[in-house]
This record gives structure tokens, sequence and C-alpha cells, in this order.
């Protein structure tokens, strides 16, 4: 093979070289260094996802932009790099978040400016890292890796509560992963090898794929995080630094269905089929029980917490319905709608609750005693009308609203959920309801009304770096939700092959042939 | 030669049953646990050499030397162990060295 | 988008957007004079540019042409395309809906002179006329999704756009939640058109029902719909709560908060009939729903003459228009049911423009009495506001139905119809709306009399100040008023009983519905029928009904009293509007947030927080605690252990 | 059968002492004991014909190691009165156990397994035969690096015990005159204002 240009590899490693520049810099004597280093390295890490982007071919399903280098000999483990459409996407999406995070602390953070960028940078490496990984053991390193600057940054930078959250945090998040390790090491005992992409297809039995299946069931599922594994979120939200929800609600929850995608639809098919009713159960909890707890909530990062979990139904439903769909439809076609709308969901759900994140740290910020609570605010809008409207944009995102970002993928996993089941799609659809009272109703007590608390009356509007954060938001809400064709595009051959992978063969010897295209 | 394996062995046991109930019947002197360890060394040692001669194999006594090696540190360890002890709380009682109590 | 008229119409579409992406990005820099001079004459030219449209659609009759835009997306085999349809129908919309647009934005220069949001209100007034062309023009249920979303988001905007005021928030978040009920309805419906149609395309899945006619779908075990009739029902859903159709209509009085160009346009003219529209587009669904259709009628006439009836009790002169407001909204859902496509279509033409004005009217009248909307403050304005006064008693009797005013023929064409329908509830529909045009003039001439006659009850302070309101906004009035004297009589013909009709193909009725055709059988042309009005029953009712407001407000105010008295019963069920609110907020608001508290607080705080997570740490802890004092310290209980250990291996090593 | 006398003969001693070690009132007659149980022990080994290692034992752990034990024991004068509080409550159970286990033990070291029949007894060894010859040809090939372990153990152990032991440089009384010379007024007196009567 010819030299290529380790594109993946500079993704991943120059923002945590970056992260080991900026803790060069120091006590925070060194403050604006510290940013400006943090906001040279994230805006060249975004740079770079224009090559990947452009030289990413749409129409081959195999991995992309592949490395691979020998690590460990003796249990043949490699150092493998390679990228398809679904994880091009969210490789993109994390160098954007990063991109945001790091403006916006620049702004927010004045205490361990260095250590905080550090740890966000090293953070937003390890992600891509995750997205990137095509070696079960890499993989696994970059996922538990990605946890410590993110337990740090709820530790250290967090509110009142944060080291209830950040070890609640950090148990659930590992306490699911130690099994995922174990699903790992059977396969690399079945295979020999610890390439991902030859554990796909594997002849395992039912038997087995089940407890393959709940192994990495629950390391997922806690990163979605699904009903009932969810608590930890809401706290690990509420008290982390606004860039850590960011992160979290932008970044590391889609982990979750990034994993259900990359490992558990094509390696364990069959228990996915079986158990695809119990799944879509479960999203379902989540999108009509959580929702309703989201209307109640008095905290607005908790509020918005929940709504992810709510949000990332969605992706897991839109997931775990093909099965069903393909066997109501008989054909492979209408698969493909709920899957891409499953990806969608997350890109979209990174604008939308990222950009509320922000914003609810912001109005925070300048808040003496940096409260969340919804009361201690009212008529925002008065003092902060740009902030205002943009906010506005991205609740309407959250709620769904066509045109923005939101209704892309509710959209078309509605639509698919019609063709698995009418009460499924009825109860998923409870959302246009669910989900404008949680966020419309909070929008209300925050931004309208009459000025409660004089505080927020001598609210400044939002300064130019977080205009431009706001509107660089603003520009992938409607980019996601007026022309969606491009992300489809990059989605579609991967979507396709993965079903094929996917599909057990007892369903899809039922489906008629031709479907293969 | 006419003594079977089984009587050593018996013996062999007999000690070390000794050894057992001296540390657990002891609660006063911890000198003399010490010496119900020695006493259930002996016995393993005698083992040792029992399977030696039976066998024919002189691996067994190699073994006890290094038995009686390590035993030997462990008695010098341990007595050295014992009187910084006693220096310290004044006694050497087993009933009142409780510091690891959970 | 070859072709050039659908560039035209995406041109059309596309102004008022520019407008208001200037008034709001730009409107605090360019100030508020460039605003409105950019945003109206933006709609002006597109109003101009959709006359053309008219000439070319209506007159030359052009065949109905589609075109892409773009691709929106696309999953497997389906593609969704934002995709254009001009036809009739759409042609029809689009001229009411701009010219209204036209004639509030002129409205709005001299209404919110004086506010602080004017470019806000410029640029969203704008917005709502690009997501209704939006709306209207679609050539699929996607886009007409967006648009109707777009419209719910515009005037939940414009509800709450006074956001200081909590009634106005408290509305604006009624009106979009209630609208999203409908909305799962009508999701669910372009989720079963895709599922069964394979396309959201208008035409293609039209060709297709016949196809499908004979589909059902299994709802429960055992228990199968037809699949047309679930379309149709899901989708009427969505249009009741558009168009505030009982039980979802208890938003739209509450949208009165907002600012009343607003109420002119989106909650009387526009957007509450998009519901309306929509049925008439889905028309051949419809057509194959008898079911559904049954169901509007009942539901239309029960719209129709039971929220009539609630205007009587109202005093917020807004409000009785609003009432009013839904009233007419059953009426034409009544059209709906009864297969008269062209007819509702037609009445929502007329409504648009005598609403508009009734809207409008009253808006002069607030501003006159400087944001003073009770009734029972006024009284007496006639003199001070004659051009008002005019304009409001011309809105007033088109709505009434009296002859020759264009509310005649519409209203009368809906009750011959639904009168020869054939479908169960025909017959209930059919009083309900004969007695609704009996009721209709009571109340629209009962806040006539209350506002413009009767002895004059302003504020001490207030008298001397009441002026005519200037000309930006008589010359709106006068504009509505032409078509709301005229329109009827000159489109009753070629819309509902010529062949091929105004509407022509946009519509389609099958042939044992058809009761317009039976209708065209006995027309004898406009002005013979407005002549013979004194013929039909509805003529009697409504002038009953103008006389009886006369008695009871104008000539003898305490025989009021003593109906209230007598009837208190009744009076308290109309002020309490039937209960809906109350039953709504019980069951649904505070239901669903004790049901989100339970789920909270008990499930997931208690149950899986408190038992779950922090339980297991607790028990672990518990578990240690415990274990620790096994731990004694003493070595002969090490020992002890350990012999015990012994013990164990050694009986394994014999008998094991 | 002169062997047999020999060996029980020692085989009780070596458990009647083991028995006094664990049972004796006085911590040096358990030592004692203990040394005479080595003996009879050293005479056992002598009869498996395993000289060297008997040397040892005697050399070793009755010349160095039951000394050290001695040592120790005298040092540390121990109450004797309560030397015996709880022997006779938990002897029983004691008994018990040590019961259990031999009982267990000999039945699975029994003659049925270990008889001479499965393990025959070996020839006697040559006129040329070397205990002594014949482990150090072993310790010192293939276990050389045990050997040199155990060399390095016992070195530690010395160290160890010789630190552990130390006490130190305790009693030397020196003064620092830069400390005494460096004193402040504040570090010595601390003046406080105290009511002339108590209430």
């Amino acid at each position: 093979m010819a030299w290529q240009f380790p594109l993946l590899s500079l993704l991943i490693w120059l923002p945590i070289v970056g992260a080991v520049c900026v803790l060069l810099t120091g006590s925070d004597k060194h403050a604006g260094t510290a940013r400006g280093i943090a906001i040279l390295v994230a805006i060249a890490n975004l740079l770079l996802c224009i090559p990947l982007y452009l030289g990413f071919d749409v129409t081959s399903y195999a991995m992309q932009f592949q490395e691979e280098h020998l690590w460990i000999r003796a249990y043949q483990t490699h150092y493998a790099l390679g990228v398809d459409g679904i994880s091009v996407l969210m490789v993109i999406l994390t160098n954007f978040t990063g991109l945001l995070v790091v403006l916006a602390s620049s702004q927010t953070i004045k205490l361990r400016v260095a250590q905080y960028m550090a740890a966000f940078l090293t953070m937003q490496g390890m992600i891509v890292g995750v997205f990137c990984a095509m070696d079960a053991v890499l993989f696994y390193v970059f996922w538990e890796g990605m946890l410590i600057p993110m337990y740090l940054s709820i530790g250290m930078w967090g509110s009142a509560n944060r080291s209830y959250a950040s070890i609640k945090f950090f148990l659930f998040t590992f306490f699911g992963s130690i099994l995922m390790l174990i699903a790992l090491l059977y396969l690399y005992n079945q295979t020999g090898t610890f390439r991902i992409q030859e554990y796909y297809g594997l002849p395992l039995s039912l038997h087995v794929q089940k407890y393959l299946f709940f192994a990495f069931l629950l390391a997922f599922a806690v990163k979605v995080p699904m009903w009932p594994l969810h608590t930890w979120l809401p706290d690990a939200h509420t008290e982390a630094p606004a860039g850590g929800s960011v992160i979290l609600a932008a970044l590391m929850l889609k982990l979750g269905v990034y994993g259900f995608l990359r490992f558990s639809m094509p390696i364990t098919p069959l228990a996915c089929m079986r158990l695809a009713d119990f799944m879509i159960g479960m999203s379902l909890i989540a999108i009509v029980y959580v929702g309703l707890i989201a209307i109640v909530q008095k905290d607005m990062k908790k509020l918005i917490a929940y709504s992810s979990v709510a949000h990332m139904g969605f992706s897991t439903l839109g997931c775990f319905m093909v099965y069903d769909i393909i066997r109501r439809m008989g054909s492979f076609q209408d698969a493909y709608m709920s899957l891409e709308g499953a990806v969608i969901q997350m890109i979209a759900h990174a604008f939308g609750s990222g950009a509320m994140f922000l914003g609810i740290g912001l109005m925070a910020d300048r808040l003496a005693n940096h409260s969340r609570l919804i009361k201690s605010y009212g008529g925002v809008a008065h003092s902060m009308p740009v902030f205002a409207a943009f906010f506005m944009l991205f609740a309407l995102s959250n709620v769904g609203l066509p045109g923005t970002a939101g209704f892309v993928g509710e959209f078309m996993v509605i639509m698919s959920a019609f063709q698995t089941h009418f009460w499924v799609a009825t109860m998923a659809a409870l959302t246009l309801v669910l989900g404008a009272s949680y966020t419309l109703w909070m929008y209300k007590r925050v931004f309208l009304g009459p000025v409660t608390n004089a505080a927020v009356a001598t609210f400044k509007d939002i300064n130019v770096i977080e205009r431009i954060n706001y509107i660089l938001l603003a520009a992938g809400v409607f980019f996601v939700g007026l022309y969606p064709l491009p992300i489809i595009n990059v989605l579609r051959v991967t979507i396709g092959h993965l079903l094929l992978q996917s599909i057990p063969t007892g369903l899809a010897m039922n489906v008629p042939m031709g479907w293969a295209a | 030669m006419t003594i079977s394996l089984t009587e050593f062995l018996m013996l062999a046991a007999i000690l070390f049953g000794l050894g057992m109930a001296g540390i657990i019947i002891n609660r006063k002197n911890i000198i003399v646990l010490l010496m119900s360890i020695e006493l259930i060394l002996l016995a393993v040692n005698t083992n040792f050499v029992a399977f030696s001669y039976f066998l024919g194999n002189v691996v067994g006594q190699v073994f006890v030397f290094f038995v009686l090696t390590v035993a030997a540190a462990e008695a010098a360890i341990g007595l050295a162990i014992l009187v910084v002890l006693y220096r310290r709380r004044g006694t050497i009682e087993v009933e009142q060295l409780d510091t690891l109590k959970g | 988008m070859d072709q050039p008229l659908i560039l035209l119409a995406t041109i059309i579409m596309l102004l008022p957007l520019l407008g208001a992406i200037t008034a709001g990005l730009f409107g605090h820099r360019i100030g508020r004079n460039a605003t409105h001079c950019i945003t109206v004459s933006l709609v002006a030219m597109a109003f101009v540019l959709s006359m053309y449209l008219v000439k070319v659609m209506l007159l030359d009759a052009h065949p109905a042409i589609e075109g892409t835009l773009y691709t929106w997306a696309t999953a497997g085999s389906v593609q969704f395309d934002v995709a254009l349809l001009l036809d009739r129908l759409s042609t029809v919309m689009l001229f009411v809906v701009l010219f209204i647009s036209l004639a509030v934005h002129i409205y709005t220069i001299g209404y919110m002179a004086d506010d602080p949001g004017y470019q806000r209100f410029f640029s969203y007034v704008s917005l709502f006329t690009f997501a209704m062309l939006v709306l209207v023009l679609a050539n699929n249920f996607l886009l007409l999704f967006f648009g109707w979303e777009g419209v719910g988001l515009v005037s939940y905007l414009l509800i709450g756009f006074w956001f200081n005021k909590e009634s106005a928030n408290q509305g604006s978040l009624k009106a979009f939640l209630v609208n999203r009920v409908g909305d799962i309805g009508f999701l669910l419906a372009i989720a079963a058109v895709l599922m069964f149609f394979g396309t959201l395309n208008y035409h293609a899945v039209f060709t297709q029902v016949p196809q499908v006619v004979s589909r059902s779908l299994a709802l429960f075990p055992n228990y199968d719909v037809p699949v047309i009739a679930l379309i149709c029902f899901l989708l009427f859903i969505g249009a009741m709560g558009k168009s505030a159709q009982v039980p979802l209509h208890v938003w739209l009085p509450e949208s009165m908060e907002g600012p009343t160009p607003i109420s002119a346009l989106i909650h009387a003219a526009t957007m509450v009939t998009a519901g309306i529209y929509m049925v008439a587009r889905m028309s051949p669904l419809f057509e194959y729903a008898p079911a559904v259709l049954s169901m509007i009628l009942v539901i239309g006439g029960t719209t129709a003459f039971f929220l009539g009836l609630v205007a009587l009790v109202q005093f917020d002169i807004k409000r009785v228009i609003a009432y009013s407001t839904i009233s007419q909204l059953g009426y034409m859902a009544v059209a709906l049911g009864a297969s008269a496509y062209d007819a509702a279509i037609f009445h929502l033409m007329t409504h648009a423009f005598f609403k508009a004005l009734l809207f409008l009217s009253a808006g002069s009248v607030i501003i006159a009495m400087h944001h003073e909307q009770d009734m029972r403050k006024m009284g007496g304005l006639a003199v001070h506001l004659p051009v008002t006064y005019l304009t409001f008693v011309i809105g007033g009797l088109a709505l009434s139905a009296i002859p020759p005013f264009s509310g005649f023929f519409s209203k009368d064409a809906i009750i011959d119809a639904v009168h020869l329908s054939t479908l169960p509830g025909a017959h209930y529909a059919y009083y309900c709306v004969l007695f609704g045009a009996f009721i209709t003039p009571l109340y629209t001439f009962r806040a006539l009399f209350l506002t413009f006659h009767t002895r004059s009850r302003v504020e001490a302070k207030l008298r001397g100040h009441i002026h005519e309101s200037p000309w930006v906004i008589l010359i709106p009035l006068v504009a509505l008023a032409i078509p709301s004297v005229f329109m009827g009589q000159m489109l009753i013909g070629p819309m509902l009983f010529a062949q091929p009709s105004l509407l022509g193909d946009s519509v389609f009725v099958l042939p044992e519905h058809n009761v317009l055709a039976q209708m065209a059988r006995s027309y004898v042309g406009a002005s013979k029928m407005a002549l013979d009005a004194g013929m039909h029953l509805t003529f009697w009712f409504a002038m009953a009904g103008i006389v009886m407001a006369w008695m009871f407000i104008a000539a003898h105010p305490q025989w009021t009293e003593v109906l209230k008295r007598r009837f208190h019963w009744v009076y308290a069920l109309l002020v309490r509007k039937f209960g809906f609110d109350d039953f709504n907020h019980t069951v649904f608001v505070k239901g669903t947030v004790e049901l989100g508290d339970v789920c909270y607080e008990v499930s997931d705080v208690k149950l899986i927080d408190g038992v779950c997570v922090n339980g297991s740490g607790q028990a672990i802890g518990w578990l240690a605690r415990t274990v620790r004092y096994v731990q004694t310290g003493y070595l002969y209980h090490y020992a002890l252990s350990m012999v015990i250990g012994v013990l164990v291996f050694l009986l394994w090593f014999i008998w094991g | 059968m002169i062997l047999h006398l020999i060996f029980y003969a020692y085989a009780l001693v070596a458990v009647a002492s083991a028995v006094m070690v664990i049972a004796s009132r006085n911590p040096v007659h358990s030592v004692l004991s203990l040394v005479v149980t080595f003996f009879a022990m050293a005479a056992v080994w002598m009869i498996l014909h395993a000289e060297f290692l008997a040397l040892i034992l005697l050399l070793v752990y009755v010349g160095a190691v039951m000394t050290l034990f001695l040592f120790v024991v005298m040092m540390i004068s121990v109450r004797q009165e309560s030397r015996r509080k709880g022997f006779v409550r938990y002897l029983p159970f004691g008994i018990l156990i040590v019961a259990l286990i031999i009982g267990l033990v000999v039945i699975g070291i029994g003659p049925e397994r270990f008889d001479l029949s499965h393990y025959p007894a070996p020839l006697l060894p040559g006129a040329d035969y070397n205990n002594l010859t014949q482990l150090g040809s072993i310790l010192y090939t293939d276990y050389v690096y045990p050997f040199e372990i155990a060399g390095v153990l016992l070195l530690a152990a010395i160290i160890a015990a010789i630190t552990l032991a130390h006490r130190g440089p305790v009693q030397r009384k020196v003064q620092n005159p830069a400390a005494q010379v460096a004193v402040r007024r504040e570090d010595r007196i601390r003046l406080v204002n105290m009511p002339v009567e108590k209430k």
C-alpha cells in the first residue's frame, strides 16, 4: 500500500498534542496564550475535516482513509483507523463541536484555563479516535480514555454537587464498558483477531449472540442513555461546566448509538432482531416517560438533559426498528429511512442541545450565584434580545420544527415507526406535544414575561465571540433542517451495507430478492 | 527397613495438627505462635524428606534445605518484629494485638 | 424548475421571506420607515405577480403544473422533494393570502406605529406570509407540513408578540401546544400515506387511491381499519387543530392576545383556514372515506352552532369575532363534510375578506379606544368613527348572510349543500348550520350595537380623545370592504355551478356525493338568488337575529338581564365556554404536570436513582460494614479460618 | 524390627514434646520442648537417610534459631499468671479442630494408599553413597540460582532483623546552639488577658 497522508491520525493526535502544549503554558498567568493555542488547534482541526469530507468517496461502503500499524504483536492488536459514512459525519461533528466548546469556554472559564482547555482538547481527540478505530482494543482504549478528561472536567470545574455527579458518571459508564470488554475478549477468542470488521457475520448461535448483545447493550445503553440507565445524565449535565455539558450532549451520547451501529447490529444480528421489540419499548419509554419528566424540571440544565434522553430515544428507536420494518414491508428499501433518521437525529441533537447548554451556561455566568433554576430568570428577552432570538431558534430545533435540524430525524423516525406499528408511531409522535411543552414552557418562563429578578435586567447581550458561536450553530441547524441531502448522500451507501450485515439470513430469506442493490 | 511411608506421614500429620492447635488455643504469647509455626514447618519438612526417600528423588531434600533457610529468616525477622512490638506496646499478648480490627 | 410559471411562483413565495429576513436581521439598522417600505413593497410585488398567475391559471385555464426546486432528502427508494404545485386551488389561495397579507401589512403601519417591536412585527408578518405560501403551493405532504408548522410557529410568535404580557405568553403557548396535538394526527397521516402509497406527492398519491381503497391496517389485534379512512381521520385531526374545530378550538379565543392585525391575517383569514384548504386539497382521499366525512359533518355542525352561542356572552370585542371565526370555520367544515369542497373554499374566500374586515375594523376601534377591548366600556362610537362604523356594518352584514353581501351567497350555498347531503350526520349538521344562521347575526349585531350604538360608556379620561384612525388604517378597511360586498355575487356562479368550476379538477367529488351538481340544476343566477332570498328560511332567521339583537341590546337592554336570570344555568354554561378550558386545564395541563411529577419524584428520583443506583451503592457499603466484623484483628481467628480452609480442602481431597 | 522400635520411640518423644510446646505454662519450657522435638525429628530424618538435613536441623535450628527464641523469651518477661487464661476455655475447641485435621489427614494418607505395597522401601544404598555429595551436586547445579536467592534472602533477613531491633542513637544529648540563639520571644511567651476575678 502506498504511503498515505495519515489524516485520521492527525485528527486524533493534533488536539492531544495541542493539549500538551496548552498544559505547558502552566498557570493562569498565561491564560491568554492557553486560550489562543487552544482556539488555533481547534480551528486547525476543523480545517482538517475539509479534506476529509472532500476526499471521502460516498459511493463506497469500505472503510476509507485507512491506517494500520501493528501495535501489540502477541495479541495481534493493531493501530487501525478508518472511517465509513457514519463515522466521517461524527468526526466532522466532533471537531465542529470541539471548536464551539473551546470558543465558548474562552469566554467563561477564568480559573485553571490551560488545564481546562487541555482536558477538552484531549477529549476531542479521544472521541475522534473512538469514531475512527477499527481495532477493538484501540476502540476500547479511546472509549475509556475519554472518560478521564470528562471526569476531571466535571469534578474540577463543576458546580456545587460535582463530586457526586462525577463519580456517578464515571461509575455508570465504566460499569457498562467493562462488560463490553468481556464481549470483545470473547470475540477475540473466537476469531483470533481484534479487527472489528472480522467480527461481522460470525456464525454465532442465538444463545451466544444474546449474551454478547446484552454485554454491548449495557455499555451503549448507559452512554445513550436509555431508560432506566439514564439517571447519571441529568446529574452530570447539571454539575458539568457549560463546555462539559455540550460535549456530553453533543458527542458522548452519540457514542452509544454509534456503538449500536458499529457493534451490536452487525455482530449480533440475530439477537438484535429477537430483542428489537424490547429495544423499541425502551426507546418509547425514553421518549414518553422522560418527556413527561422533563416537563416538571425546575433546573434548566436538567430539563435539557432529560430532553436529550428523550431525543436519543429516537435514535435508538430508529436503529432497532429496521427489523420490524423489513418484516412488515417486505422490502429492504424502507429500512433506510429509519437508520438515516437515527443518524441525522444524532447530528441534529448535537446542534440543538449543544446550543441550549451553551446558552444556559452563558446566562448562568451572568448571574451572580450561577443559578440554573428557571425561577431565577424571567424576561431575559428584555435585556438580551439577540440571545433570546438565537435561543428561540435552538428551542425550536429541540421542538422539532420543520426547517430546523431537529425535525429531520424525528420526521424520518416517525415515518418509519408507522411501518412497524401504528401505536409505536403514535407514542413516538407524542413527542410533538411533549417536546413543545417542556421546551417552550421553559422558554416562556425564562425569556418572556416581565423581568422578575432585578439582576436579569442588567444582563449584557451576547458579545462577538458568543455571537460567532451561535451563528455557526444556527448555520448548522438550518443546513441540516433545510438541506439534509448532502448528509444523506454520505450515509446512504454505508447504511445500505450496514443493513446487509445486520439483517439475519432468516429474515432476509423472506425478503424478495433484488433489494441488495 | 520395613517402616512404611504412611507412618512417617502420620507422624508429620500429628505434628502439623499440634502446630495448628497451638496457634488456635494460644491466646497469650506470640512467641508460642512462632514456635507453632516452626512445628508446622517441621511437619512439612518431614513429609518432604519422607517422600524424597521413598521416591528416590533427592530434590525433595533440596526443598527442605530451602524451607529451612526461609524458616530461619522468618524466625529471625519475626523475633525482631516481636522485640520492636514489645518495646512499643509493652506486651506480646495476642489478644491485645488487634490493630487490624475492621 | 424549467417552467417559467413555477419560477414565478417561487419568486412570489420568496419575496415575503426576503422581506422577513431584511426586517428581522437588519430592521434596527435601517429604521422603521425603511422596514415597512421594504416589506410592504415586497408583498405588494408578490401580490402583483400573483395577479398574473390568477390570469394565467384561472382566466386562461392553464393546466396544473408542478416543479421541483430541490431534493430535500432521500430514503431508500423514497425521495422527498421541495416542489411546488400550481393549480387552480393554489392560485385562488395565493390570491387571497397575498391580498389580505398586503392589506394587513399596510394596516400595520398605522396600528403598530408606536410599538417598540415594530420591525420585529413586520418581520413576523412577512415570515407568516411566506410560510402560508409554502403551505398553499406545496405539491407534497412534506412541504405542506413545512408550511403548516411554519404558520403555526409564526402564529405562536405573534400571539406572544407582547411578551411582557403573561396572558399573551400563556395564549401563545396554548395555541402552539393545541396545534401540536393536531399535528400528531397530521404527521401520522403523512406516515400512513408514505407507508401505503410509497410517495408523498399529491398527484402520485391521488392516482393510486383506487388501489389502496381496499387495504386495511390492524390497529388492534383483530381490529382492522380501512387505510383511507384512517388517513383521512388523522388528517382531519390535523385540520381540527389548525382550523379550530371542537374540541381543539380552545386556542383560538386566547390567540386574541396578539396584536389585532395578526388576528385578522392569521386567526381569521388565512392560517385557520389552512385546515379547510388541506381537506379540500385532499378531497380525492376524503371522498373515499364517507365515515370521516360524516364525522366532519358532525364536528363542523357542532362547532358552527355551539361555539356561535359562546360568542353571545363575550364582552371582549375581539373574542366575539374570534368565536364567530370558530363558528364560521365550522360552516366550512360542514361544507367539506357534505363534499361541497367548492362551497367550502368559496366560504373560505368570502369569510377571509369580511372577517379580516371585521377584525381590522375592531382594531381601528381598539386603536381609537387606546387599546380598550371591553365592549362594556364602549358605546355610541358611530359618531366618532364613521368610516370604521361603515366598514364594520358591511362586515357584519356579510357575516350575517344578508343579501347581497358576499357572506350570503357562500353561507346559503353551504346550508343548501348540507341539506342535500345524504351522508349520516348531515341532518344534524343541517339543523346546526340553520340555527347557526340565526345565532350569527345575533352576536354580530350585539357587538355592533354595543360598540357603536347605545349610550356611551366610555371612561371619562378617554372621552374627547376618540378620533377616526389615520388613512393607513382606513385604506385597508375600504380595500377589504369592496370584495366583502361584491365578491359573493361575482364568484358564486363560476365557483360553484360553472362547468368546469373555478377550482376545476383541483378538487375531486364522487358522483354520488356531488351535491353541488344537484344545486346547479336549480341555480338561477346570483342576482336572482339574492332577490329570492325571502323565499328561504335562512334569510328570515338572519333577519330575526338582527332584530332580536336590536331589541335586547339597543331597545330594551334590561331584557338581557331578565334572560340572564331566567336562564342562568345556560348563561353560566356559555360563560364557562362549555367547560372545555376547565376540562383541559384540569385533565391535560395539571394531569400532565402531575404525571410528570410522579414519574420524576417517585419513579426517577426514588425508584431508579434512590433504590437502584444509590441503593446499590449503599448496599455495598452495608455489606462492607458487615463483613468488616469478620476482620477481628486477632491472629488466632485468622488462623482458625485458615484451618477451616484446610479442613475443607482435606474433605475435598478425600471425598471429592 | 529394631528400626520400628527406634522410630516409634522417637516419634513418641517428638509428639509428647510437641504437646508440651503448646501446652506449657512457661515459654522457656516451650522453647526447650521444641528443642527436644527437633532432636527427635532429626533422628527420624536420620532413619530416612537424610543425614545432612538432620544435622543441619540440629546445628542451625537447635543451635541458632532456638537459641534466639530462648534469648527473646528471656528478654521479654511475660507474666506467668495470665498465660493460662483462656487456655482451658479454648482447649476443647482446639482439640476438636486438631482431631478433625489429624483424623482427616490420617484417612487421606492411610495405609491403603501409602503403605509399602504402594511405595516399597528403596534398596539400601551402596557403600559409596554420600547424601552430602548427592545433595550438593544438585544444589550447586540445577538449583544454583534458588540457592543464591536463598543466600540473598538470608542477608536481607539479617539486615532486616538488625534494622528492626536496632534502637538507634536515641540517648545522645546534643545541643543546637543555633536554634537556641535564634529563638524569639513570641515562641516562648504568650501573654493572655484574664479577668482579675473569676465569676
